[in-house]
C-alpha cells in the first residue's frame, strides 16, 4: 500500500480527467439502470415504456457520441489509466453502433414471434443496453483486461439474447450452442491473455508490444493466436464461424439482426485497435499476422459464400453471407492504413444497414405469411411489391452491385486494398482481391434466390393476407432508400470517415 | 524455489484436460466443467505471473475479474442448459442438433 | 522451502489428478464433486503463488457459487439426465474419445513446447521486477494493494463488471423464470 | 475522272441515269400497286421502252468515243473516299443497250405470259428490279457499286426463280442459285478487298482503264509489285493517292481466283454451274431474260471489266475451264428431255465459249458472242415458253398428268405453231452457227482466234480449240434433236392419249412481236453487212484487241467451212435419227431417208458408232454433274450441317458444360464447407481447435 | 440543361410518373413509355444534327474535343495519404458514341412498340424498361469510368427481372445465367478499374481520377503504379497491363458476346420477351463493342496492338462458330441469336484490325446490327405472339399466309445476310477490307482472317435462306392446323410502325453510309492515330 500511496492522487486525477471522455458510456450506464428499474417496477407490461426509454436514451447517447467528435480533434486520448483509447475511428464506430442499435431496439417489438414471447421483452432491452455498453468498451479497449471484459460483456448479453425466447426449442438450442462455443472460446482466449501477460508482465497492449519482442517469437505468436480466437469468435471468421449459421437461424430474427451487425462492428474496431500494434512493431519476429489475416479472409470468404449457395432457410443463408462479408471486411483490415480503416468503417456500416434491412424483411414475411424458407417466398413479389422491391435493393446492396451503397463500400475496400498492393505487391492482397471478386459472383447465386422466388416463380394461391407490420415495411423502405442514396452520393458519409 | 515454469506446466495440463472435456463429454454440464478447468488454468497462469507485478497487481486483479466473469458465464450457461433440458429432455450437446445443414 | 515445494507438488498432483478423474468419469455427480477437489487444490496453488486474496475468492465464488449452482442445475434437471448418462457406462477407453485425446495431447505438446521455449523465469520483465523489488514476497500483504488498485487503475473494469453482473442476473433470471409469470 | 465533261456529256449521263432509274421507278410503283393490278405490266414495259430508247441514244453517242466517266463522293471511310459514279465506255454502252433491248421483248412477252398469275404486279416488280440492277451493274464505275449491283442481280434472280414460291422445287432452286451465287460473290468481294488493299481505290477506271493501275503491277519476285517496265510515261494522279504498299504475289492469284469464282457462279461455269438448270423452275420469260441473255452474261462482262488484271497463265486457266464447261454442258444437253434444261445446258455451253474466248484473248469475240447469244438464246427460250405454254394449255384442257416441258410428249408442232417454228429454226441455226446468222459470225471468231492462240503453245493447249470445235458439232446435234423432237414428226402425246383436243396457236401479238423482233436480231445484218467475215462486224471491230491479226492464216478459211459442213451433217444425222423412228407412220417426214438406199446401214452406224457413245457420254456427264458435282455440293452442305451440329453440340455440352461444371464446383465447395455444420457444437469446437492448432504447427514448421 | 443529361434522365422522370400513377390507369403506361422514348429519339436526333464534325472535335483522347460535355464534381474525397479521390459526373460524346446513341434511341422506341404484347404487371415492366433505358444511354455517354461502370451494372438488374418475370419457360435459368455471366465480367472489371484509378492522376487537380480520357494519357500514370506503362509491373507473373486489358476485354467480350463466352446469349434471347430481346440484341451487345473501343483500346493501346492477333482470332472464331451454330438451330429465335454472335464477330474483327476501314466498319456493323437484329427479333415476336411457337419445322408456307410479314422477313433476312443496299453489307465489306489491309498497314492481323470472315458471310446466307425456304415458302402447312391458320394474321399497323423505321434505317444506312461514316470518321481517324502513336 505504501508503495502505491504516491500514485493514488495521480491515478485519481487520471480517472476524473477521463470522465469527460467517457460521457456516452456513463449515459449508457445510467440508461441501463433506468431501463432495469422500469423493467423491475412495471414488469411485463412495461415493454412499450422500456422501449421508449431505451430508444430516447440511446438517442441521447448518440448525441453524446457526436459531441465526442469535437474531443478527438486534438488527438487520441488514453483514458482510465490506459484502459481505453479514445480515437477517431473508435468514435465513428461508436456512432455507427449506436445508430444501428437504435434501429435494432426499435425493431425488437416488430417481429411478431419475438413480441409474442410470454415473458415480455423488457428484459431484452435491459440486456441489450448493457450489451451496447460492452460494445462501446470494445471499440475503445486497449488493455487486455478491458478487452476481455468487453468481449465477455457482449458475449454474455448475446447468449441471453439468443436464448431469450426460452419457450421455443430452436432459440434455446441456439443459445446452448452459442454459450458453449462462446465460453470455450473465451476460455481459450483467457489462456492466451494469461500467457501474453506472463510473457510481457503488462496488461497494457502498448506495454505488451514493447516487451513482447524479448520473448521467444513462437511462444508469443501462440499466445496471440489464442487471443485471436476470442476476437475471431465475435467476428465469426473461419474457423471460428461454425456457430454462426445455427445461432443465427435459431435466434429470434431481430436478435439475429443485432448479432450479425453491431458486435461484428465492435469486434472489427477491436481488431483494428489491437492488430496494427503487433504488425508495425519493427521488432516483432513472430507470425506475420497480415498474412494470417489474409489467409483467414480468403478462406472465410470462400467458406461463407460457397456454403450459402446451398441454403434454403433465409436466415441461415444470411448467416453464411455474413461470414462471407466478414472475410471481405478483413481485406480492408489487412491493408492497415487509414484508407483501409475508413473504407472498413463505411463497408461495415453499409453492410450492417443492409443486413438489418434484410432481416427486417425476413421478419416481415415471417409475420405476414409465416415464411422462413425461401421456397415460401414463391410469388410474394407481386403481392407485396413494396417490400419485395426493398428486399431486392437490399440484397443488391449486399451483393455489391451499383447503384447501392454496397457497391461503393466494395469499391472503397477494393481501392484501399489496391493502394496497399501498389506499395507492398503482396500476393496475399492480390489473392484477397481476386477471391473477393469471385465470391461476389458466387454470392449473387444465393442472393438472387430471394428475388428469384419472389418474382420469377409463380404461385397459384392469390389471396393477399392483410398487411400488418407497417413498421418493418417503413424501416425497410428507409433502409433501401438510404442504401440507394449512399450508392449515388457516398460522399455524404464518407467524407467524415 | 517453485519456478514459473512449474506453474505454467500445471496450468497447461489443466488446460488440456479441460479441452479434452469440452470436446468429448456427452453432457453439457460436464462441458461447462471443462470450460471452468480451462479458465482455472488461465487464472493459475495469471496468478503465478502476478507474483512479479506487485505494484499494479495486474495478474491478481485479472484473476479476480476472470473468476467473477466465469461465475456470470456459468450462471447464464446453466440457465440456458436448464431451458434446453426443458425442451429436449436431454443435455447431451450431440443430441441437440435441430439446427444444422 | 522444501516444504513449499512439497506442498506445491502435492497440490499440483491433486489438482491434475482430480481434473483428470473429472474428465474421465462418466458419472456427472462424481465429476462435479471431484471438481470441488480440483478447485480447492488450485486455491492452494494460488496461495503458494502468494495470491491469498485470489485463493479466497476462488473458494468463495467457485466452490461456494459456481459449483453450488451447477449442483442446483443438475438437480433441477432431474434424475433422467443421470440415467441417460449412466447407460453409457462401459469401457474405460472409448474409441469415440480418441480424437479428443489426440487434440488434447497435441495441444499439450504445443503448449509445453512454447512454455519451455519462452523460459518464463528468465523473462526480462521478471528479472527487472526482481531487481526493482517489484516482487511479492511471502511477507507482504497484497490485499490493500489490490484494493487501491481496484479503486484507481482498475476502476473502470470494476464498475463495468457490476453492470455485467446485473445484466447476467436479469438475463439468467429471465431464462429460468417459468412462463407466464411476470 | 479522265476528261472534263462537256455539256453534251452531261446530257448523256443524265440519259444513262434515266435509263437505269426508270426500271427502278417502275419497280417501286409496281410494288405499291395491288398484287393483281394489270397496269403493272405496262408500267414496266413503258419504263424499259423509254430506257431502251435512251440507251440507244447513249450508245450512239458513246460508241467508239472517249469513255465517259463521272463520279460523286459517296462517303468517306477513314482516309478513303468512296465514290459513286458512271463509267461509260464501249463495253458498258454495249451492255446497256443490249440489256434493255433484250428486256423489252421479254417484258412484252411477259404481259401475256404471266397474264393469269395471281401475283402479276409482283412479277413485274421483280422484273423491273432486275432490269434496274443489271443496267446499274453495267454502268457502275466503282468496284463497291459493282459488287452491290452484282449481288442485287443475284437477289432479283433469286426472287424470280422462286416466284412460284409454293413450288418446292422452285424454292429449292432459288436457294441453291443464291447460295451458289453467294460463293461467287464472296470470291468477288475478296478480290475487291484485295485490290483495294493493293491499290487503295475502288475506281474501275483508275484500276482497269486506259491508264489503269492494274496494268503496271504484276507478280514479281513473290510480291505483287510495281513493274517499272510497265510504267506509263504519263502516270496519273492516281499514283499519288497514298503510299503504295504491295501485297505478296499470291494475293494477285487469289484475287484472280476470286474473280473467276464470281464469274463461274454468275455465268454458270464449271464447277458452279449446277444452279442454272435448276433455275429453270422460274417462269420461262424470266429464264429467257435472266438465265439466258443478261444475268449470266454478267460474268463475262465482269471479265471484260477487269481484263487487265489477268496474267497470261490465268487466262489460260480461264480458257481451259471455259472449254471444259462448254464441252461438258453440250454433252449433257444431248440427252435431256426437259425442254428448258436442254436450253439451260446449251446456255452453259455457250457461256463456256465466251469464257474460253476471254481466255484465249479473243476479248472482242467474246463480247460479240455475248451479244449475239443474248438475242438467239432469248429467242429460243421465248419459243420454249410458247411451246410450254401451249402444252400447259393442252394439259389443263384435257386434265392430263404430264410434264409440259418434256419433249418426249411433243412433236410435229410445226403445223400448229408455224411462226414459232420459223423463229425457232432461225434461233437454232444461229445457235449452231450456220452462216447468215449472227451466231456464225461470233462463234467462228472465237474458234478461229482460239486456233490462232494455240499456235506456238504447248500441244496440250491445242485441245482447247479442238474441244471447242467438237463442242460446236455437239451443239448442232442437240439443237437439231430438240427442234426435231418438238416440231417434226408426230405429236407423240396423241399416241398415248388419242382423244385429246389440240387448241393451240402461236398466241397473241404479245407473243408474236417479241419473237419476230428477236428472230430478226438473230440474223447477220444487225451486226455485219458481210455475213461471212466476223472481223467485219462493227461490234467486233470496235472491241478487238490492238494486236489483232488480220486474215493471215489458214484458220480463217478452214474453220468456218469445216465447222459448217460437219454441222450440217450432224444436223442431218440428228434429224435422221429422231425423225426416223417415227418414219413409219409419218412418211412425209422421212423423205431424206427414203432417198437413201442404205438408210439402215447408216442408222446402225449412227446408232452404234456415234449416237450411243455420244449419248453415253452425255449420260455420264449428266451423272457426273448430278452425283459428283452436285454431290460435292450436297456433301459440302451435309458437311456444313454436320459441322453445325457439332458446334451446336459443342456449345451445349462443352462451353455450357464448362459453365455447369463451374456451378458444380461451387456446389461441391459449398458442400465441403457445409459438412462441418452437422449441428453438433462439440464437433464445431473440435474442428475449430484442431484447425487452429494444425495451422499453427504448420505455420511454425514451415 | 445539357442535352445528354436530359437524354439520360428522361426515362427516370417518366418512370417517376408511372410510379405515381395508380394501377387503375395501367393502360396508359405504354403510352407514357412511348412518349419517353420518342422524346429521347427526338433529343438524340437533335444531338446528331448538331454534332460537329472535323478534326477539332474528334474526341477520343482529347477531353476538350468531346461535345455536349457536362462535367460536375460528384464524389470528391480527401483520403489523406492516398491523395484525393475524384469521381465526376462526366458525360460527353464523340463520333463513336453519337451514332450508337441515335441507334439506341430508335431501338428503344421499337422495343416500346413491341411491349404492347406485355399483359401482366405493366407497372413493373415499364419501370424496369425505363430504368434500363436510362442505363443504356448513360453507358454510351459516360466518360468517367466510375459513371460508366455504374450505368453498366445498372443494366443488369432490370434485365434480370425483365427476362425472369416476363420471359419464357426457362426464364429463371436464362436470367440467372445472364446475370452471372455479366457480373462475372464486371466484378473483375471493377478490380481493374480501381487499379487504373489508383494509377492515374488528373494533371489539373493532382488527385486520382476515374476520368477515361485521362487514363488514355500515359503521362498521367504515376511513377511505378500498377498500370503505368513505364513501370512494367506484373500481376501473378504476367505484365500488369496485359492482365488489365484481358480482364476488361473479357468483361466486354461477354457482352458482345464472343465465343466461348456467348452461351448466355441464346438462352437469354430465347427466353426473353420480345421487347427485351430487341434491347438485348439491339443495344446491349453494342455496349460490349463500344466498351472495347473506348476502354480496352483507349486505355491499353499497346496491348491492343500486341494482342490484336488474338482479338482477331476470337472475332473470326465467333463469326464462323456463331454461323455454324445458327445453321444447326431449329428454334427461330435461337437461330437469330446465334446469328448475332456471328455478326458481332465482325465488330471484333474490325476493331482488331485497327485500320480506319476496320474500325469504321465495326461501328457501322454495330449500328446496322442494332437495327437489323431488333427487326429480326421483333419479327420472331410477331409469330410467337400469335401461336406461341417458334420452331422452324412447325411452319411452312407462311408466305401465302402472311405475305406482308414475309416481305418484312425477307427484307430483314437479306439485309442481315449482307445484301448490298442495306447497312450490313457496307459494314461487313469494310470490316473485311480493313482486316485485309491490316497486314500491310500495321501488320496486326494475318490475311487469312479476312478470308475466313468472308466465309462467315456465306454461311450467313445459308442459314437465312434455309429458314426462309423452310418456313415461308412452299405450301401452307402448319403444326397447329386450322387454329394456327386463323391465329396467324398478317402484321398489324402497330407492328408495321415498328418495323418500317428499322427497315428504312437499314436501307438508308446502306444507301447513304455517310450518315454514319460522316459522323464517326474524324473520331476513327483520331483513334487510329492514337493507336499508332501508342
Amino acid at each position: 500500500m505504501h508503495d502505491l500511496l504516491p500514485h493514488i492522487s495521480a491515478q485519481l486525477t487520471n480517472v476524473f480527467g477521463s470522465i469527460p471522455y467517457f460521457m456516452p458510456e456513463i449515459y449508457l450506464t445510467g440508461l441501463f439502470l433506468v431501463v432495469l428499474i422500469t423493467d423491475l417496477i412495471f414488469g411485463r407490461r412495461s415493454v412499450k415504456l422500456c422501449k421508449i426509454i431505451a430508444c430516447t436514451g440511446l438517442l441521447l447517447v448518440l448525441f453524446k457520441d457526436l459531441q465526442q467528435v469535437a474531443l478527438i480533434l486534438d488527438g487520441d486520448h488514453v483514458i482510465f489509466g490506459s484502459m481505453l483509447l479514445l480515437r477517431r475511428s473508435a468514435v465513428f464506430f461508436k456512432i455507427i453502433i449506436d445508430l444501428l442499435s437504435f434501429i435494432l431496439l426499435l425493431n425488437f417489438t416488430w417481429d411478431d414471434k419475438l413480441k409474442a414471447h410470454p415473458k415480455g421483452l423488457s428484459d431484452l432491452y435491459t440486456i441489450s443496453i448493457a450489451s451496447i455498453l460492452g460494445l462501446h468498451l470494445m471499440a475503445m479497449a486497449i488493455n487486455l483486461l478491458s478487452v476481455y471484459l468487453a468481449i465477455e460483456m457482449v458475449s454474455i448479453a448475446s447468449y441471453l439474447m439468443v436464448a431469450y425466447r426460452s419457450e421455443t426449442a430452436l432459440s434455446t438450442e441456439a443459445g446452448l450452442k452459442y454459450v458453449l462455443f462462446g465460453a470455450a472460446s473465451s476460455a481459450v482466449m483467457l489462456y492466451g491473455i494469461s500467457l501474453l501477460y506472463g510473457f510481457s508482465g503488462s496488461l497494457d497492449l502498448l506495454g505488451i508490444v514493447a516487451r513482447l519482442p524479448n520473448v521467444n517469437p513462437v511462444s508469443a505468436s501462440f499466445a496471440l493466436v489464442l487471443v485471436l480466437i476470442g476476437i475471431g469468435f465475435k467476428l465469426s471468421f473461419m474457423p471460428m464461424h461454425f456457430w454462426v449459421p445455427d445461432v443465427y437461424q435459431g435466434a429470434p430474427t431481430p436478435v439475429t439482426a443485432y448479432l450479425s451487425t453491431v458486435p461484428k462492428i465492435a469486434a472489427f474496431a477491436l481488431l483494428v485497435n489491437v492488430m496494427p500494434l503487433f504488425l508495425f512493431s519493427a521488432d516483432w519476429k513472430g507470425i506475420d499476422f497480415s498474412i494470417v489475416l489474409s489467409a483467414i479472409g480468403i478462406v472465410t470468404m470462400i467458406a461463407g459464400n460457397f456454403a450459402a449457395v446451398l441454403q434454403s432457410n433465409v436466415k441461415r443463408m444470411l448467416a453464411y453471407s455474413s461470414i462471407g462479408h466478414t472475410g471481405f471486411a478483413l481485406m480492408a483490415v489487412v491493408t492497415f492504413n487509414l484508407q483501409g480503416l475508413s473504407s472498413l468503417t463505411y463497408y461495415l456500416a453499409v453492410y450492417a444497414l443492409a443486413n438489418i434491412g434484410a432481416l427486417a424483411l425476413a421478419s416481415y414475411f415471417s409475420n405476414i405469411v409465416d415464411a422462413e424458407e425461401v421456397e415460401a417466398y414463391k410469388g410474394l413479389g407481386l403481392k407485396y411489391p413494396v417490400a419485395s422491391v426493398c428486399f431486392v435493393i437490399i440484397l443488391i446492396s449486399l451483393t455489391g452491385i451499383p447503384v447501392t451503397a454496397g457497391f461503393t463500400g466494395k469499391l472503397f475496400v477494393f481501392s484501399a486494398a489496391y493502394s496497399a498492393y501498389e506499395q507492398t505487391h503482396s500476393i496475399w492482397l492480390l489473392s484477397l482481391m481476386i477471391t473477393g471478386a469471385i465470391t461476389t459472383v458466387v454470392s449473387l447465386f444465393y442472393y438472387l434466390k430471394i428475388p428469384l422466388y419472389l418474382f420469377l416463380k409463380r404461385t397459384e394461391n392469390a389471396e393477399v393476407a392483410s398487411e400488418r407490420s407497417y413498421n418493418l415495411l417503413v424501416l425497410a423502405i428507409i433502409i433501401s432508400f438510404l442504401l440507394v442514396l449512399l450508392g449515388i452520393f457516398p460522399n455524404s458519409i464518407l467524407k467524415y470517415l | 524455489m517453485i519456478t514459473l515454469t512449474d506453474f505454467l506446466l500445471v496450468g497447461a495440463l489443466l488446460f488440456c484436460t479441460g479441452m479434452y472435456m469440452i470436446v468429448s463429454k456427452r453432457n453439457s454440464i460436464q462441458v461447462l466443467i471443462g470450460i471452468e478447468l480451462m479458465l482455472n488454468a488461465a487464472i493459475l497462469n495469471l496468478v503465478a505471473f502476478g507474483k512479479y507485478d506487485k505494484l499494479n497487481n495486474g495478474g491478481q486483479v485479472f484473476a479476480l475479474f476472470a473468476i467473477v466473469l466465469a461465475a456470470a458465464t456459468t450462471a447464464v450457461a446453466l440457465a440456458i442448459v436448464l431451458n434446453v433440458y426443458r425442451r429436449y429432455k436431454t443435455i447431451d450437446p450431440d443430441e441437440i442438433k435441430n439446427l444444422r445443414d | 522451502m522444501t516444504l513449499v515445494r512439497l506442498l506445491f507438488y502435492t497440490m499440483s498432483f491433486i489438482a491434475i489428478g482430480s481434473a483428470l478423474y473429472a474428465a474421465l468419469s462418466k458419472n456427472l455427480v462424481r465429476s462435479i464433486f471431484i471438481f470441488f477437489v480440483t478447485l480447492f487444490a488450485l486455491a492452494g496453488l494460488y496461495v503458494i503463488a502468494l495470491a491469498d486474496f485470489v485463493a479466497v475468492t476462488q473458494v468463495v465464488i467457485y466452490v461456494g457459487g459456481i459449483l453450488v449452482l451447477i449442483l442446483f442445475a443438475f438437480m433441477l434437471s432431474g434424475r433422467e439426465t443421470l440415467n441417460v448418462i449412466e447407460q453409457h457406462k462401459g469401457k474405460f477407453i472409448n474409441m469415440a474419445k480418441v480424437p479428443a485425446v489426440i487434440l488434447a495431447a497435441l495441444f499439450l505438446a504445443v503448449i509445453v513446447n512454447i512454455i519451455l521455449k519462452a523460459d518464463a523465469d528468465k523473462l526480462p520483465w521478471v528479472k527487472q521486477a526482481i531487481a526493482q523489488k517489484n516482487e511479492i514476497t511471502p511477507t507482504s500483504s497484497t490485499i490493500d494493494n489490490i484494493g487501491v488498485n481496484l479503486m484507481t487503475t482498475y476502476l473502470l473494469p470494476f464498475e463495468a463488471i457490476s453492470v455485467l453482473l446485473l445484466m447476467a442476473l436479469v438475463g439468467a433470471a429471465h431464462l429460468s423464470r417459468k412462463e407466464g409469470r411476470a | 475522272m479522265g476528261t472534263a465533261l462537256l455539256h453534251t456529256d452531261q446530257t448523256i449521263i443524265s440519259y444513262t441515269i434515266a435509263a437505269v432509274a426508270l426500271p427502278l421507278a417502275a419497280s417501286i410503283i409496281n410494288f405499291c400497286l395491288p398484287v393483281k393490278s394489270k397496269a403493272a405490266g405496262w408500267i414496266s414495259t413503258l419504263a424499259i421502252l423509254v430506257g431502251c430508247v435512251l440507251s440507244a441514244i447513249v450508245f450512239a453517242r458513246v460508241w467508239n468515243q472517249q469513255p465517259l466517266h463521272t463520279q460523286k463522293l459517296w462517303f468517306t471511310i477513314g482516309n478513303t473516299k468512296v465514290f459513286a459514279g458512271i463509267l461509260l465506255n464501249n463495253l458498258s454502252a454495249l451492255l446497256l443497250l443490249l440489256v434493255s433491248l433484250i428486256a423489252l421483248p421479254v417484258h412484252i412477252y411477259s404481259t401475256a405470259y404471266m397474264k393469269h398469275d395471281d401475283r402479276y404486279s409482283r412479277y413485274f416488280t421483280y422484273l423491273s428490279f432486275f432490269c434496274f440492277s443489271m443496267l446499274a451493274l453495267v454502268v457502275a464505275d466503282s468496284m463497291v457499286l459493282f459488287y452491290a449491283f452484282w449481288e442485287l442481280v443475284g437477289f432479283s434472280s433469286y426472287l424470280l426463280i422462286g416466284f412460284w414460291f409454293t413450288k418446292d422445287k422452285a424454292v429449292q432452286a432459288n436457294k441453291k442459285a443464291f447460295i451458289m451465287n453467294r460463293i461467287g460473290d464472296i470470291g468477288l468481294l475478296s478480290a475487291i478487298i484485295i485490290i483495294f488493299a493493293q491499290f487503295h481505290t475502288f475506281d474501275i477506271d483508275a484500276l482497269f482503264g486506259q491508264h489503269g493501275l492494274v496494268k503496271f503491277m504484276g507478280p514479281d519476285n513473290g510480291q505483287w509489285a510495281f513493274a517499272p517496265d510497265r510504267m506509263p510515261s504519263n502516270y496519273g494522279s492516281v499514283w499519288t493517292r497514298g503510299a503504295m504498299t504491295t501485297l505478296p504475289a499470291i494475293w494477285q492469284y487469289i484475287a484472280c481466283a476470286g474473280i473467276f469464282l464470281a464469274v463461274a457462279a454468275k455465268s454458270a461455269q464449271f464447277p458452279l454451274h449446277t444452279w442454272l438448270p435448276d433455275a429453270m423452275e422460274g417462269p420461262t420469260s424470266v429464264s429467257a431474260l435472266i438465265h439466258a441473255a443478261t444475268m449470266v452474261a454478267a460474268g463475262v462482262f465482269l471479265l471484260g471489266r477487269v481484263y487487265p488484271l489477268f496474267t497470261d497463265t490465268e487466262l489460260t486457266v480461264l480458257a481451259v475451264i471455259g472449254c471444259f464447261t462448254a464441252f461438258m454442258a453440250a454433252t449433257i444437253a444431248l440427252t435431256q428431255n426437259d425442254l428448258k434444261r436442254v436450253l439451260a445446258y446449251s446456255t452453259i455451253s455457250q457461256l463456256g465459249y465466251m469464257i474460253l474466248a476471254m481466255g484465249v484473248g479473243a476479248y472482242g469475240s467474246s463480247l460479240f458472242h455475248l451479244a449475239t447469244h443474248a438475242f438467239f438464246k432469248c429467242l429460243l427460250f421465248l419459243v420454249a415458253g410458247v411451246v410450254i405454254h401451249e402444252m400447259q394449255h393442252i394439259k389443263e384442257e384435257n386434265n392430263l398428268d404430264i410434264d409440259p416441258q418434256n419433249i418426249q410428249y411433243m412433236g410435229g408442232l410445226r403445223k400448229k405453231l408455224p411462226l414459232t417454228f420459223i423463229v425457232a429454226i432461225v434461233g437454232s441455226l444461229a445457235l449452231i452457227g450456220i452462216p447468215l446468222t449472227s451466231g456464225y459470225l461470233s462463234k467462228d471468231g472465237i474458234l478461229i482466234q482460239a486456233f490462232e492462240w494455240s499456235e506456238g503453245r504447248s500441244a496440250w493447249l491445242k485441245l482447247i480449240p479442238a474441244g471447242a470445235l467438237f463442242t460446236s458439232w455437239l451443239t448442232a446435234f442437240y439443237v437439231s434433236r430438240l427442234i426435231v423432237k418438238i416440231f417434226f414428226g408426230e405429236f407423240r402425246l396423241l399416241k398415248h392419249h388419242p382423244d385429246i383436243k389440240l387448241h393451240i396457236s402461236d398466241g397473241g401479238w404479245q407473243y408474236r412481236v417479241p419473237l419476230i423482233l428477236l428472230a430478226v436480231c438473230s440474223l447477220f445484218p444487225l451486226f455485219s453487212l458481210n455475213p461471212f467475215f466476223y472481223e467485219k462486224a462493227w461490234l467486233f471491230e470496235s472491241l478487238k484487241p490492238a494486236e489483232f491479226m488480220a486474215r493471215e492464216n489458214i484458220y480463217h478459211t478452214i474453220i468456218p467451212i469445216g465447222v459448217n459442213i460437219l454441222s450440217v451433217f450432224v444436223m442431218y444425222a440428228a434429224y435422221a435419227i429422231y425423225v426416223k423412228r417415227n418414219t413409219f407412220s409419218f412418211p412425209q417426214t422421212g423423205f431424206f431417208y427414203r432417198l437413201s438406199y442404205n438408210q439402215w446401214y447408216l442408222d446402225k452406224i449412227y446408232k452404234k458408232v456415234i449416237v450411243k457413245p455420244i449419248l453415253g457420254l452425255g449420260k455420264t456427264c449428266f451423272w457426273f454433274d448430278r452425283n459428283i458435282i452436285n454431290g460435292l455440293i450436297h456433301s459440302i452442305e451435309r458437311l456444313s450441317r454436320a459441322v453445325a451440329d457439332l458446334t451446336a453440340w459443342c456449345d451445349k455440352y462443352i462451353v455450357d458444360g464448362f459453365l455447369h461444371s463451374m456451378a458444380a464446383l461451387v456446389q461441391s465447395i459449398g458442400n465441403f464447407a457445409r459438412k462441418f455444420q452437422n449441428g453438433k457444437v462439440q464437433y464445431y469446437l473440435y474442428s475449430m481447435l484442431l484447425i487452429v492448432l494444425v495451422l499453427f504447427i504448420l505455420k511454425i514448421l514451415i | 440543361m445539357n442535352l445528354l443529361t436530359l437524354l439520360i434522365f428522361i426515362p427516370v422522370l417518366f418512370a417517376l410518373v408511372i410510379v405515381l400513377l395508380p394501377s387503375s390507369v395501367r393502360g396508359s403506361f405504354k403510352y407514357i413509355t412511348l412518349l419517353a422514348t420518342l422524346l429521347q429519339l427526338g433529343i438524340s436526333i437533335a444531338i446528331y444534327l448538331n454534332f460537329k464534325t472535323g478534326a477539332a472535335t474528334a474526341g477520343i483522347n482529347h477531353e476538350d474535343q468531346f461535345q455536349f460535355v457536362q462535367k460536375l464534381p460528384w464524389i470528391a474525397l480527401n483520403l489523406g495519404s492516398m491523395g484525393k479521390m475524384q469521381i465526376d459526373y462526366f458525360v460527353g460524346i464523340d463520333g463513336i458514341s453519337v451514332t450508337l446513341l441515335v441507334m439506341s434511341a430508335l431501338v428503344m422506341v421499337v422495343a416500346t412498340l413491341a411491349s404492347w404484347e406485355i399483359k401482366s404487371n405493366l407497372k413493373g415492366f415499364f419501370l424496369l424498361f425505363l430504368l434500363l433505358d436510362m442505363a443504356v444511354m448513360g453507358v454510351f455517354c459516360a466518360l468517367d469510368f466510375f459513371l460508366f461502370y455504374l450505368f453498366y451494372e445498372l443494366m443488369l438488374l432490370p434485365l434480370y427481372f425483365l427476362i425472369g418475370m416476363w420471359g419464357g419457360v426457362r426464364r429463371e435459368y436464362a436470367a440467372i445465367k445472364f446475370f452471372l455471366y455479366t457480373l462475372f465480367g464486371s466484378v473483375f472489371m471493377l478490380l481493374v478499374m480501381v487499379g487504373l484509378y489508383l494509377s492515374v492522376s488528373d494533371p489539373a487537380t493532382g488527385s486520382h481520377t476515374f476520368n477515361i480520357i485521362q487514363m488514355m494519357n500515359p503521362a498521367n500514370y504515376a511513377q511505378g503504379s500498377v498500370f503505368s506503362a513505364a513501370a512494367h509491373q506484373t500481376i501473378l507473373g504476367m505484365p500488369a497491363r496485359t492482365v488489365g486489358f484481358v480482364v476488361l476485354f473479357i468483361a466486354f467480350a461477354i457482352k458482345v458476346p464472343v465465343v466461348p463466352l456467348h452461351t448466355w446469349l441464346p438462352d437469354a434471347h430465347v427466353e426473353a420477351p420480345t421487347p427485351v430481346s430487341i434491347i438485348l440484341a439491339g443495344v446491349l451487345l453494342k455496349i460490349g463493342g463500344y466498351g472495347i473501343i473506348r476502354i480496352c483500346l483507349g486505355i491499353f493501346p499497346e496491348i491492343a496492338s500486341s494482342g490484336a492477333f488474338w482479338l482477331g482470332l476470337i472475332g473470326v472464331v465467333s463469326i464462323l462458330y456463331g454461323a455454324c451454330n445458327a445453321l444447326a438451330q431449329r428454334d427461330l429465335k435461337r437461330m437469330i441469336a446465334y446469328s448475332s454472335v456471328s455478326h458481332m464477330g465482325f465488330v471484333l474483327l474490325g476493331i482488331a484490325s485497327q485500320t480506319a476501314e476496320g474500325v469504321s466498319g465495326a461501328v457501322m456493323q454495330m449500328v446496322s446490327h442494332g437495327f437489323l437484329s431488333s427487326m429480326l427479333f421483333f419479327l420472331v415476336g410477331v409469330v410467337y405472339n400469335r401461336v406461341h411457337d417458334r420452331d422452324i419445322y412447325h411452319f411452312r408456307g407462311l408466305g401465302t399466309q402472311m405475305p406482308q410479314y414475309t416481305a418484312f422477313v425477307m427484307v430483314a433476312f437479306f439485309a442481315s445476310l449482307g445484301l448490298p443496299g442495306f447497312s450490313a453489307f457496307v459494314a461487313e465489306a469494310f470490316t473485311l477490307a480493313g482486316t485485309f489491309k491490316s497486314p500491310t498497314v500495321n501488320g496486326l492481323l494475318p490475311y487469312w482472317m479476312a478470308v475466313c470472315g468472308s466465309v462467315g458471310i456465306l454461311l450467313g446466307a445459308a442459314y437465312f435462306l434455309w429458314t426462309l425456304q423452310r418456313m415461308f415458302f412452299g405450301k401452307v402447312s402448319l403444326k397447329g392446323g386450322e387454329v394456327w391458320k386463323i391465329a396467324l394474321t398478317d402484321v398489324s399497323i402497330r407492328e408495321k410502325l415498328a418495323l418500317i423505321p428499322m427497315a428504312v434505317a437499314a436501307l438508308a444506312l446502306g444507301l447513304m453510309p455517310s450518315l454514319v461514316f460522316g459522323k464517326i470518321n474524324d473520331s476513327v481517324l483520331a483513334l487510329i492515330q492514337f493507336l499508332q502513336a501508342k
